[in-house]
């Protein structure tokens, strides 16, 4: 623990500095970038560079919000499900003629809910959040399947394409949610005691409590963040697809948890690197969108996305000369 | 002082945990304008006694009454509500946050609307309780990033910042500096002044002498006595600590030692150690003084290869001896009982048994290899009886063991490899007096059997009780070497603390 | 003693474990392991995935026919897991059915259970996506080949008529392993590229609609001229429609979008006018085919193959349009 | 902190000791799963009087065991206080590198490809964690990307395949041979716990796996080398992979990048539901044993029952957080409790306050 072994530097942090955390990550990025406009063709387009920010920006909004959890110290791997579930709500609520109003409410609420669960598993129950989310995980998947029951809920709804091919003042919908979400991430991480709280129960949850911080009701909160987070992430594939399935989203909480281990979240709690998180989201589909460009198979982008990963740490951690006993996640 | 009503009530106050009673029918009260001291062994139920007043823990039985009205705290925040302040023992502070976020965690100022902390405003507070400690650090700094005393102060800050009526200190001074604590017991006198009330937890007697207007001593959880600093005195004060008359309780027969075993010449390693030079002969008990962070951690773990060696040369039994690892130590026949029994002593999920061979894993070793049960049993057998350790069974969890018998099972784990030398740290911290005298008594055995033992002790009667010689370590030099009279607790102090030397070519 | 009493656990377990195995261990059962006078025929069907639409129509059709017979029927589901495909598979077998029908997750773990099946003489019928080389009897497929073709050619038509000068298209591939669905976008790129068109991106979506999105507005900004689209199934074309049209183009006058199967999104998305085509199988007529197919082996009649070295009995594919449209919407 | 919170801390680094006397702990810790695996049996047999039947016990037995085999070496992890997130890439990286194999050198050397493949796999998540100090969360992560995306690479034109032809092959046979009638491949898996117990329970080196996840810091005061022991951890992984391979691929014939999805999660699910502690230091391979059968039981219960696939989910998913509950509430309160006091739990914690 840093307590037992202080350096003597005594760099003041300001703000910015805090909320820069990660801005290393924009050199891979622009290099990655360069070889691209030099390589692959169309890839300088508007059109396509606005394609790679729509698609990290559907991205961002989930992994914003994976950033508190493991700021926490903790995960959550059912946001995969709860893509699915929500975004079947909130078809199912639109094509039954509810109204594109209460299908997206709907969606909301039930993302809530399962955040909710979550939380509740964990703090009430103390099932450590690795294994509870697992077990939501499965259980979600099943829920939106058993919802469906197979049949993909088709709906046309000019409201929820809104959240696809939307563009106030000319920006993309998504892309313009992002932009709120960074912000508001911002200054929820880094400028409210919400934010510092989190952090606080990342970096030693022991002190929180002795320090009086409600610490069970910050993480079951944290939890129905994400998954709201997911709901919202539901709603914009089903809006990009124009339909809900119980299959959608398969994997996808291992492609939030990735962009913000790459952005330079510690895994060990304590310190959140939001505009990391962006940069990591931006990475990653600047890599698959520059592979689809030149024909590669998803394959490789499986491989680079890995290694990028592997890399990332493993220079954090050299450089900090972490002993094998210390790498532990404290799940 | 005049006798008015008591600001702090507390009466018959009981708490139980499965299986102990931390604290029986305890009661003293607390006037306003006053500093109390808090004193007793470790495991008198000083900490459990804060932690109920700090809302940790609730009592079993009994009652506290804060200026009149009942205070039943029944989480951390209703204390600090009540303006009582307290500075817990074990750290409760941030490392990955900064100075001013700690100081003020859970209690940040924040706007009504934008719902943002008031960042300016929690700064200027810092600066200013800063400035009363005269502690001079950037409120903006990360916390991790302060050395162990810094965070000290950080600790003290955050409790004056809560502006409480009643602020407790648990081994305020643990960490810090003679200099550091001269500052702190100024600023309790002014806190006093200020007409707040103090209870002050310490081990160290000359500063309950210095600041303390009343003490109430503790001993195995019960009330023992309360007086006025005035009419007492510090023999007094341990013999009610300890229960009995403090020599009976060493009686090393400092008869002649064997050859050296451990040599040490010139030790630089770590953040602090810088060039330590000392000996160990066979059948001798070295002792290692000083205030907290003097170096003394860095010293035994240098020794036993658990810390890289950045000058300076050692032998042990006349072969040059320079370990990389623990293990090339244990090879050796070094033994080490770590301070942090919790933490780093037990393996909490194996049986006595299996904690007590862990290191002679190779020597336990039987058909094809594989280990022998008889030969772990025939080992731990060995080592129940020498150590009379007090188990069901051999194959009994170690967590539910006392922790003067887990204690016992580590000195076992230290002895298996050879018992050579033993470096122990803090051997008796966290057990009960009887367990205390025995493991005492053990090592009195185990030198007698012609084991070189080399002691950290933090507790100064332990450590002049149980030494034949004594090296006191001040910012990680040797400032004393005391031997035969020179061994008082009066020199001890004076080494670690002021610029004397004793035995030490300045 | 916690080991002792481990062990005792672990031995208690495989004791009971060993002795239901030699308790009904009399020799390998023979087909309809309990060996009760059959008076009745069982068909198992074990089916790719129920969680899609074009199996749940493919088990109706099948189940439907069965019934149709007066015979027992029995479902097993592979999840699309190619381990419960081989257990569950086998475990029908084990059962005692008397024919297996079977839409293999993945054809070539066909192998196992065919070996099994032919030691306990049941007959096996495949039911699309492909059979892995094995000795199975008989296998009902679309003629995805033919499909892919037509495809290309209706993309060419409506090049034409649309006036589009572009000769660029794009075409998003299932999963590798689906070799049998592999023979559309063969079957198309053959055809498209025979008419002098220009196949600019060819990309797998694994069969999943939120990838073929992503494809489809790659391939747009690579190529924003692109002329046609064809998806190897409708979840993935009408994925690719919504990309286009997120894109600011219209998936069926700027770029002719054809699609595969005939699902209900996709009828209602080219009656919504958001889709040009789809090569429609009929999972339905699939699995009333194979049941037919079932009946002849049983008695001993045989099978005119539309390949018969595959042993192949192709069910025909339909082109939909807007014009026809109409009659498949029920 | 709250007196349960207290008893969290605690709970955390010691499992609650037990008196004399039933012990609703002691007995969950070492037959609780099993026992919950024999009541299941019996209610499968009385719901479905053909469980029984030869070919299913068979076939349950059979398709258990590549779970199980990884499952062992998994508890080995989790009980040394991390786990292995890749297992998945490495079983479809391994099994499509084994059937090349196959095709070039047959049999033997497709032996040779699983367990050399496999212990090649562990010894780089070994060295990414012990050398380049990556923590095992995201190295493993990240190689669960490179094996799949590897796996799918070679097998981009067409998966790998056991052609039709081998049916008779030695290799084949690994998947549907019965000897007295119990499946080849289960008793693969009896030997793997078996040795795994021996190695995990009566060598040097077990007992270092354990202590070191008990306690990271005793165990470098007990001269136990963290770096040594980790990469053996992992390289043990990756050499059950390859075994688990060989049960794995000479049942399904086929492998390519997609095999087994999600494989890792039913893995550490299967070592969980057995008793593994991820905090380290607690574990069980007869509880992961029976977990792993338990979890086999009830999917064919459920399947056999006619349940849709998704409320199967529901249901696994819904057993997993109930035996973790029960694990969860009496490490969470060892004091007096409602709950405990129903569940007649005797653990009581030596407080070290003071």
């Amino acid at each position: 623990m840093t307590v037992l072994a202080p350096t003597k530097k005594k760099s003041s942090i300001s703000f910015v500095q805090e909320a820069l955390r990660g801005l290393p990550l924009a050199i891979p990025l622009a290099l990655v970038v360069i070889g691209l406009a030099i390589g692959a063709p169309g890839f300088l387009t508007s059109t396509n560079l606005e394609n790679v920010l729509f698609a990290a920006s559907v991205l961002v909004i989930p992994g914003l919000a994976m950033t508190l959890c493991i700021t926490m110290g903790e995960f959550d791997l059912s946001i995969g499900s709860t893509v699915a579930l929500t975004g079947a709500v909130a078809c199912t609520a639109i094509a039954s003629g509810m109204g594109t109003g209460v299908g997206l409410v709907l969606a909301l609420l039930v993302g809530a809910i399962v955040g909710l669960l979550n939380g509740l598993i964990i703090t009430k129950l103390g099932v450590t959040p690795f294994i509870a989310t697992l077990a939501t995980l499965v259980i979600v998947r099943g829920v939106a399947q058993a919802f469906t029951n197979g049949r993909d809920v088709i709906v046309s709804d000019p409201v929820l394409k809104y959240f696809a091919s939307g563009r106030p003042l000319g920006i993309p919908f998504p892309i313009l949610l992002a932009i709120v979400a960074l912000v508001f991430m911002l200054w929820l991480t880094y400028r409210t005691r919400f934010g510092r709280w989190v952090a606080a129960i990342g970096s030693n949850r022991d002190a929180a409590r002795l320090s009086g911080l409600p610490v069970d009701r910050i993480r079951i909160l944290v939890y129905v963040i994400i998954g709201i987070a997911g709901a919202l992430w539901g709603i914009m594939i089903s809006a990009q697809l124009q339909k809900g399935s119980g299959q959608l989203g398969v994997g996808f909480e291992l492609d939030a948890i990735t962009i913000v281990v790459i952005g330079g979240t510690s895994l060990l709690g304590g310190r959140a690197s939001v505009v990391g998180t962006v940069l990591g989201a931006l990475l990653i589909e600047t890599i698959s969108n520059g592979l689809n460009l030149l024909n590669v198979p998803p394959a490789y982008q499986r491989i680079s996305i890995g290694i990028l990963l592997v890399g990332a740490l493993a220079i954090q951690a050299i450089r900090r000369k972490v002993p094998v006993e210390a790498l532990d996640d404290k799940h | 002082m005049t006798d008015h009503a008591a600001l702090l009530e507390v009466t018959g106050l009981t708490v139980e945990f499965p299986g102990v009673k931390a604290l029986d029918s305890v009661g003293f009260d607390v006037r306003p304008g006053e500093v109390h001291a808090l004193v007793g062994e470790n495991g008198a139920g000083k900490s459990t006694l804060l932690k109920v007043l700090g809302g940790v823990y609730q009592p079993t039985a009994g009652s506290i009454t804060l200026a009149g009205s009942p205070y039943t705290p029944s989480k951390p925040h209703d204390a600090i509500a009540a303006g009582i302040a307290v500075i817990y023992q074990e750290f409760t502070l941030f490392p990955d946050l900064t100075v001013a976020e700690n100081v003020f965690a859970g209690r940040e100022p924040f706007g009504k609307f934008s719902r943002g902390i008031h960042y300016k405003q929690m700064r200027d507070e810092c600066n200013r309780v800063f400035k009363t400690l005269d502690f001079d650090v950037d409120p903006d700094t990360r916390l991790g990033d302060l050395s162990v005393s810094e965070q000290q102060l950080v600790e003290i800050a955050k409790a004056l910042s809560v502006d409480g009526r009643v602020i407790v200190m648990d081994e305020p001074t643990a960490a810090l500096s003679q200099s550091e604590v001269e500052r702190l017991l100024e600023i309790v006198k002014k806190l006093r002044d200020e007409g707040r009330s103090v209870i002050y937890v310490s081990h160290h007697l000359e500063e309950v002498f210095a600041v303390a207007d009343r003490a109430t001593v503790l001993r195995d959880g019960t009330h023992v006595a309360t007086l006025d600093i005035a009419d007492t005195d510090q023999d007094q004060l341990v013999k009610l600590m300890v229960g009995r008359d403090v020599k009976s309780v060493f009686d090393r027969d400092k008869s002649s030692f064997g050859e050296v075993v451990l040599t040490v010449d010139g030790l630089t390693s770590g953040r602090s150690l810088r060039g330590v030079s000392l000996d160990v002969r066979a059948g001798e008990v070295l002792g290692i003084g000083g205030v907290a962070g003097a170096g003394q951690t860095e010293l035994t773990q240098a020794i036993f290869g658990a810390l890289p060696i950045r000058g300076g040369t050692m032998t042990l039994d006349g072969t040059p001896f320079a370990p990389s690892t623990p293990a090339q130590a244990i090879a050796r026949g070094v033994g080490f009982l770590h301070d942090d029994r919790k933490t780093a002593g037990i393996f909490p999920h194996l049986s006595v048994a299996h904690n007590l061979t862990a290191t002679i894993l190779e020597k336990i070793r039987g058909w094809g290899g594989l280990l022998s049960t008889s030969k772990e049993q025939g080992a731990y057998n060995g080592y129940r009886d020498r150590l009379r350790i007090k188990a069901s069974s051999s194959s009994q969890l170690i967590s539910q063991l006392s922790g003067g018998n887990q204690q016992k099972v580590l000195l076992g784990r230290a002895l298996a490899p050879g018992g050579k030398l033993l470096v122990l740290n803090e051997p008796t911290r966290g057990v009960d007096i009887g367990a205390k005298a025995e493991i005492h008594q053990l090592v009195n055995e185990l030198t007698a059997s012609g084991v070189a033992v080399l002691m950290v002790s933090s507790d100064l009667p332990e450590l002049l009780g149980m030494s034949d010689r004594i090296v006191v370590l001040s910012q990680g030099a040797v400032v004393g070497r005391l031997s035969g009279e020179d061994r008082t607790e009066e020199n001890v102090i004076a080494c670690a603390t002021t610029d004397r030397r004793i035995g030490v070519t300045a | 003693m916690k080991h002792t009493k481990m062990w005792l656990m672990a031995g208690a377990i495989t004791a009971t474990a060993a002795l239901a195995l030699t308790g009904c261990s009399t020799g390998d059962a023979p087909a309809g392991g309990d060996g009760e006078t059959k008076t009745d025929i069982t068909v198992g069907f074990s089916v790719y995935d129920m969680q899609y639409e074009f199996f749940q129509e493919m088990e109706a059709g099948t189940k439907a026919a069965v019934e149709a017979n007066g015979w027992d029927y029995v479902l097993h589901d592979e999840k699309s897991d190619e381990n419960e495909m081989v257990t569950g598979a086998q475990a029908l077998l084990d059962q005692g059915v008397d024919v297996l029908i079977i839409s293999p997750f993945k054809p070539d773990a066909l192998g196992p259970i065919i070996a099994k099946a032919q030691e306990l003489g049941v007959p096996v019928i495949v039911d699309d996506i492909g059979g892995g080389g094995t000795p199975y009897d008989a296998i009902v497929v679309s003629d995805n080949k033919d499909g892919g073709v037509q495809a290309a050619d209706f993309i060419d038509a409506q090049v034409k008529e649309l006036g589009l000068t572009s000769k660029k298209v794009v075409s998003i591939t299932c999963e590798p392993s689906a070799v049998y669905a592999a023979q559309r976008n063969i079957g198309f790129v053959e055809q498209i590229e025979s008419l002098g068109y220009e196949v600019v991106t060819e990309l797998s979506g694994n069969s999943k609609a939120e990838e073929a999105y992503t494809i489809m507005k790659d391939a747009l900004a690579k190529d924003p001229d692109v002329a046609g689209v064809f998806a190897c199934n409708d979840p993935m074309a009408v994925a690719a429609a919504n990309a286009i049209s997120d894109a600011g183009k219209n998936p069926t006058t700027d770029i002719v979008t054809v699609g595969y199967n005939g699902d209900g999104e996709a009828l209602t998305a080219i009656d919504g006018g958001t889709l040009s085509a789809t090569v429609a199988q009929d999972p339905k007529g699939m699995g009333a085919l194979t049941v037919d197919l079932a009946k002849k082996l049983l008695d001993k009649e045989d099978i005119e193959f539309g390949n018969a070295d595959e042993r192949e009995v192709y069910q025909p594919v339909t082109l939909i349009t807007k014009a026809n449209v109409a009659d498949f919407l029920k | 902190m709250t007196n349960t919170d207290t008893a969290m801390l605690a709970a955390s680094i010691q499992p609650p000791p037990q008196k004399k006397g039933f012990s609703f702990g002691a007995f969950w810790d070492s037959w609780g799963i099993a026992s919950v695996l024999v009541v299941l049996v019996i209610v499968a047999v009385i719901l479905e009087p053909d469980f029984l039947s030869m070919g299913n016990i068979q076939s349950i037995l059979r398709e258990s065991a590549y779970l199980g085999i990884v499952a062992c070496a998994m508890t080995f992890a989790i009980m040394n206080g991390t786990f292995d997130l890749s297992v998945g890439g490495q079983l479809a990286l391994v099994s499509v590198v084994t059937l090349f194999a196959y095709g070039v050198g047959g049999t033997p050397l497709a032996l040779a490809a699983a367990i050399g493949t496999g212990i090649a796999c562990g010894l780089i998540n070994g060295a990414l964690v012990t050398a380049l100090r990556v923590p095992p969360f995201v190295a493993t992560l990240g190689m669960l990307f490179v094996f799949r995306g590897i796996a799918y690479v070679l097998t981009q034109n067409g998966p790998a395949v056991l052609p039709y032809s081998e049916v008779k092959s030695p290799f084949a046979q690994i998947g549907s041979l019965n000897v007295v009638g119990i499946p080849l491949t289960f008793i693969i898996m009896l030997l793997v716990f078996g040795v795994g117990y021996v190695v995990l329970r009566r060598t040097g080196t077990g007992r270092k796996v354990i202590a070191f996840g008990s306690s990271p810091l005793a165990a470098k005061f007990s001269g136990i080398s963290a770096a040594r022991i980790r990469l053996f951890v992992f390289v043990i992984l990756g050499l059950s992979v390859g075994i688990a391979t060989l049960t794995y691929i000479t049942r399904v014939w086929t492998a390519d990048g997609s095999a087994q999805d999600g494989f890792e999660l039913r893995v550490i699910t299967a070592a969980v539901l057995g008793g593994a502690s991820l905090q380290g230091g607690k574990g069980s391979l007869v509880g992961t044993f029976s977990a792993v059968l338990l979890v086999s039981v009830l999917n064919d219960l459920l399947v056999s029952m006619g349940v849709g696939a998704s409320y199967q989910r529901i249901i696994l998913g819904c057993v997993l957080i109930v035996a973790l509950a029960i694990d969860g509430l009496r490490t969470k309160f060892p004091g007096s409790s409602a709950l405990r006091k129903a569940l007649s739990f005797r653990n009581k914690r030596v407080a070290t306050a003071g």
